[in-house]
């Protein structure tokens, strides 16, 4: 891949990264969004879970109307209806962040239906988390999914959590890919924290989902640094030395170590990309600021479409 | 004119606009022989028993700009899939600001009388009424059923269609040209003026043939099938009520938190209907207990046009028997 | 007397009743560690996040013998579940002829105002009031959610708890011995004689909150909390309307078929209490919209105090606002 | 196995197979309930689903009771509440036949958990069709049980449609045992159809289950001989050369025609076992008929305990 390319994934690294600082929190797993969306166009439609700002943006979502509906403004994504944990853009096939576990994957079994039969070799993908393959949801969207072959991309963020527990306790299989491999859905686990690996693992991926070969499965191991949700009341019960552990696997830092040791990136190039995101960010930020909040009576709209 | 039945007047209609529109795709977990053998097996689909799976995934389809319908058969099985009904079905044209529309008819069938005892027999439409965002039909004959089916078909939004397995048999008029029938206008099934009677899907029946007998006695009911639930056709009702100045309301669902008591509650809540009431309210509604399976019991704890009868009676101040 | 918090009270009841009886288990998504503490992992048991699963367990717990506290969390996570709990929990009972008995306590919360938009605040009661075979419970007070809670830890039928999320923090006076509510037994919270108002779960607080400024205008509440709302005190609410001639029914929840149309409904087709009602019965209900993200949205759509007095201006034949 | 042993098998097989010519159809499948009931004890629990007579019986059920209850009448074991669909019997540990697919394994996962509780070495088996695998709620029982080691015999009678949906079609895994292998379930196919080979492989789960090692999952392949449901309207998509064929490997038969080559069991011996079930099922049948209906307004009793 040429520098620009790899300029460009940085740059949505850090626009990942920087942004989750102070909404919710996508960080430490930003690596995924990034390195799958990459391989999507606009065609391409994507379903989301409560954690969903990386999958907006690396999707190509503005962040001013990100930060808008955060804000609960009116100029958000939502009009403000909607807030963090609801966020769309169904323009640019960013079909919804979502509160319930699982239940994107159903939703998505139909992105995925609605491409296949488009005939236009377009895909759909599915992000969710090792919380959500514990319930039947997830195992109505293999079937599916495999008995129809539909071209969609499941990728499971495996943070090793739901809330305060431990994955390893909640799925009998342990490996989370042994649950698609049952249903003879392809797909393998990989470094969820090496953007590298995503990237490539993606694009094997895209290869079949295209062909309309059916489905695929791709686990992303990593880990979230702060807690479930910002908040001081909710208690954290992960030992403190796993956290810390994952925070020097930083997906960020890691890879830009990685294109500066290889000469493709220099320490002020680094520098400069990051000062151009920080400045978007704040944009996004002063524009959620200024917008205004939505009048009390227009909560009586959108209840229908016309 | 031409007599067809109340479940070949569904299939007119999905045939009618499937042709219209190739972005449609039918699911349901049995086979649809006559669509899929005029719109193919890519767009009518044999889902595996998954219904919570197949309902959302006529979200997604939505989402992706296909019109779906969705056949969970019986409501019992509705609840199964409830969390993609009303967590996201319900909420998703909000949730998200009116970003996307979402055109979906879901379709079940509702309704006791054939001993399928407590599981399968349950009319749970007021538990969807309760949830803003669904669209709600109930069709009581073969041509509303054909009317409300082509314009549930142009709906862009989810629309939920409960048919009572005693309906889908019945035949009626359907004319042969194409006809649309709007959402939230009741249809007034008989006039009257003693006693506004509002009757839900085989009710309406009931209290028709109600009526026929209690004119006799001289009583004459004005027999209202609001036919859509979600829009509700509040007006019609209250005029109805302020002429009569008596209501009943008469569904087969249980009667706690049912339809009849919404009814019974915006024609009091109403000051202008209130102040012309002759007489309190009644319903006669489904017993709150779980249908059972014996012909016996099951008779006693669903509606019938007998107890319709004995209600009138009483609200005219009359001996509920003859 | 002594105060602790709602979530308190609902606990020590739980500890209470499971030292009294071995054969108790406790599931839910996430870890109950006091409880954990005392009764050990077999009897305290984290679930994986499957409450169709669990939900269903207390069922098969329940047939076995055991009792069985299920913490859903959030009402919107029970659409999960409802496939076991409509169509087998409520039913159970009743399809298997009474044979055996299901001492089940299923716990959600329910309720708007901290900013968690459609899908996490919803307060759906009326879907469960209308499937018969569940029990409701519904407490707006430490003190009543403890007695409730007793009492339900020692029902032999499901019993579903929705507990609003603005009182879990909230402190009452409880009582340090062990006493139980029965229930169908409303609490009447504050009496008067203009206006029978009744209120649910946090809309309690609120109504009290109305009735002390409106005592200064010289309107004076009776402000009834029915506390269980299957079984439902139908008595203490007639009762009560005969007196003032005036109802007004409060609740958070979208208003089409929810709980105040039922009680507006029980109240207009009873005679006795008909033929005293001075003015037509009002609803302050939540809009029927899903929950808005956005605080002057959601302000705007669910009721409160100022809501509730204007409400009561109007009955009383006033403008809304002074 | 003594001859006495077989030969009470013998008469279980032909209970269920009599019984069931003139009400609801398990016909055809009758083995598998045989078989793996005759393992159990009354203490041990079983959820059976919608096509339940044959595991009713198979547990001890009273077939006076049973035919009321089918009969709608008073005396039936539900007092005519519930059904052919709906038939239990606590008092002999079968918590019931259930209408809506899937949903007797969440509630087995319950009895499991009670009887790892009650620590007396007691089981539970949960009767459940191809059809059941297909929806969520099989799964989230197969983790479950999996990561708490539950002592619950999954049984599922594949007779390899769902109405008339194949289940070949239907499910992606085709091997139904691939699932529970993705939880680490121990398990095996076998020939639904020879009850010597259902009675054996359940003496093998048995011994595991009984030691508290965790489910086990048995897979048996056989066939339904009726329409879905025994009904004039309803359609029979099956091909009838596959329905002829399974007619032959009928599993009354084949064993009856065993038992007799090993000269185990006479004809004669055979015949007045047949004469005796017949008489009992005619008896059955007799009382029923005899029986009351329920009063009208005992509709109202049982909403709720005391
Ligand atoms: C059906 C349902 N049950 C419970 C919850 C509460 N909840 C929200 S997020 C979460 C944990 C999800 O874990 P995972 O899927 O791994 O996603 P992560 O938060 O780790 O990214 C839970 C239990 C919910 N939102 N929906
Ligand atoms: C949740 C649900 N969906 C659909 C149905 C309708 N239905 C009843 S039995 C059946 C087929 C079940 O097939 P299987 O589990 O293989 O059992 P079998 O009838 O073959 O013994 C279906 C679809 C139902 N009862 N419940
Ligand atoms: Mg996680
Ligand atoms: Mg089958």
């Amino acid at each position: 891949l040429t520098i620009r390319r790899f300029e460009e994934r940085v740059a949505k690294e850090f626009y990942v990264g920087n942004l989750f600082g102070f909404v919710h929190s996508y960080i430490g797993q930003e690596a995924i969004a990034a390195g799958i969306c990459k391989h999507l166009v606009r065609e391409d439609r994507i379903v989301s879970h409560h954690r969903g700002h990386g999958h907006c943006i690396a999707k190509g979502a503005d962040m001013k109307k990100m930060m808008a509906e955060i804000y609960g403004k009116k100029t958000g994504y939502c009009k403000g209806k909607g807030g963090s944990m609801h966020i769309a853009d169904f323009s640019i096939g960013m079909l919804g962040a979502d509160g319930i576990v699982g239940a994107g994957l159903p939703i998505a079994t139909g992105a995925a239906l609605a491409a296949q039969l488009e005939k236009k070799g377009n895909i759909a993908a599915v992000f969710f988390g090792d919380g959500a393959c514990q319930e039947g949801e997830f195992h109505e969207a293999l079937n599916l999914t495999a008995i129809w072959k539909l071209p969609l991309l499941f990728v499971c963020e495996n943070n090793q959590y739901g809330v305060n527990t431990r994955a390893d306790y909640a799925l009998a299989a342990k490996d989370i890919t042994r649950m698609p491999q049952a249903y003879y859905i392809a797909g393998k686990a990989i470094d969820g924290n090496d953007v590298a690996a995503v990237y490539k693992a993606a694009e094997e991926a895209m290869a079949m989902l295209r062909k309309g070969e059916g489905p695929y499965f791709l686990e992303c191991r990593t880990y979230r640094w702060h807690k479930h949700f910002l908040s001081k009341a909710l208690e954290d019960l992960r030992p403190k030395e796993e956290i810390e552990a994952w925070k020097k696997k930083c997906p960020l830092g890691s890879f830009e170590a990685k294109l500066i040791g290889q000469g493709i990136l220099t320490r002020s190039e680094a520098a400069s990309i990051n000062e151009k995101i920080l400045a978007q960010v704040d944009e996004a930020h002063k524009f959620a600021l200024a917008s205004p909040y939505p009048l009390p009576q227009d909560a009586l709209e959108n209840v229908y479409s016309l | 004119m031409r007599e067809i039945t109340y479940e070949q007047a569904t299939l007119e209609a999905i045939q009618e606009e499937f042709r219209g529109n190739p972005r449609t795709v039918h699911l349901s977990t049995d086979l649809m022989a006559e669509l899929q053998q005029e719109f193919g097996a890519d767009r009518i689909r044999v889902t595996p028993i998954a219904e919570n799976n197949f309902v959302g995934a006529a979200i997604g389809l939505a989402g992706s700009g296909f019109r779906t319908v969705a056949n969970l058969r019986m409501a019992t099985f509705g609840f199964v899939a409830l969390d993609q009904m009303m967590n996201h079905a319900a909420k998703i044209t909000y949730m998200f600001g009116g970003q996307a529309k979402f055109p979906i008819l879901y379709r079940m069938t509702v309704g006791a009388g054939i001993s399928a005892a407590a599981e399968h027999s349950i009319s749970p439409y007021a538990m969807y009424m309760n949830v803003p965002g669904l669209k709600i039909i109930l069709p009581a004959t073969a041509y509303d059923a054909k009317g409300l089916f082509k314009t549930a078909l142009r709906e862009n939004n989810p629309v939920v269609s409960f048919e009572h397995v005693a309906l889908g048999g019945m035949k009626g008029e359907v004319p042969e040209h194409e006809y649309f029938l709007p959402f939230g206008r009741a249809s007034l099934k008989r006039e009257g003026d003693d006693v506004t009677v509002v009757a839900l899907a085989k009710m309406v029946h009931d209290a028709l043939e109600a009526a026929v007998d209690l004119e006799k006695e001289g009583i004459s009911l004005e027999v209202i099938d609001p036919r859509t639930l979600v829009p509700l056709d509040r007006e019609t009702i209250l005029e109805s009520v302020k002429k009569t100045g008596r209501l009943i309301a008469v569904d087969e669902a249980c009667q706690t938190c049912g339809a009849a008591a919404e009814i019974i509650a915006l024609v009091a809540a109403d000051r202008g209907a209130f102040g012309k009431l002759k007489a309190a309210p009644a319903r006669v509604c489904g017993l709150d207990v779980p249908i059972p399976f014996s012909p016996p019991m099951e008779k006693y704890v669903i509606p019938d046009k007998a107890k319709i009868i004995a209600a009138v009676r009483r609200i005219m101040g009359l001996s509920p028997r003859l």
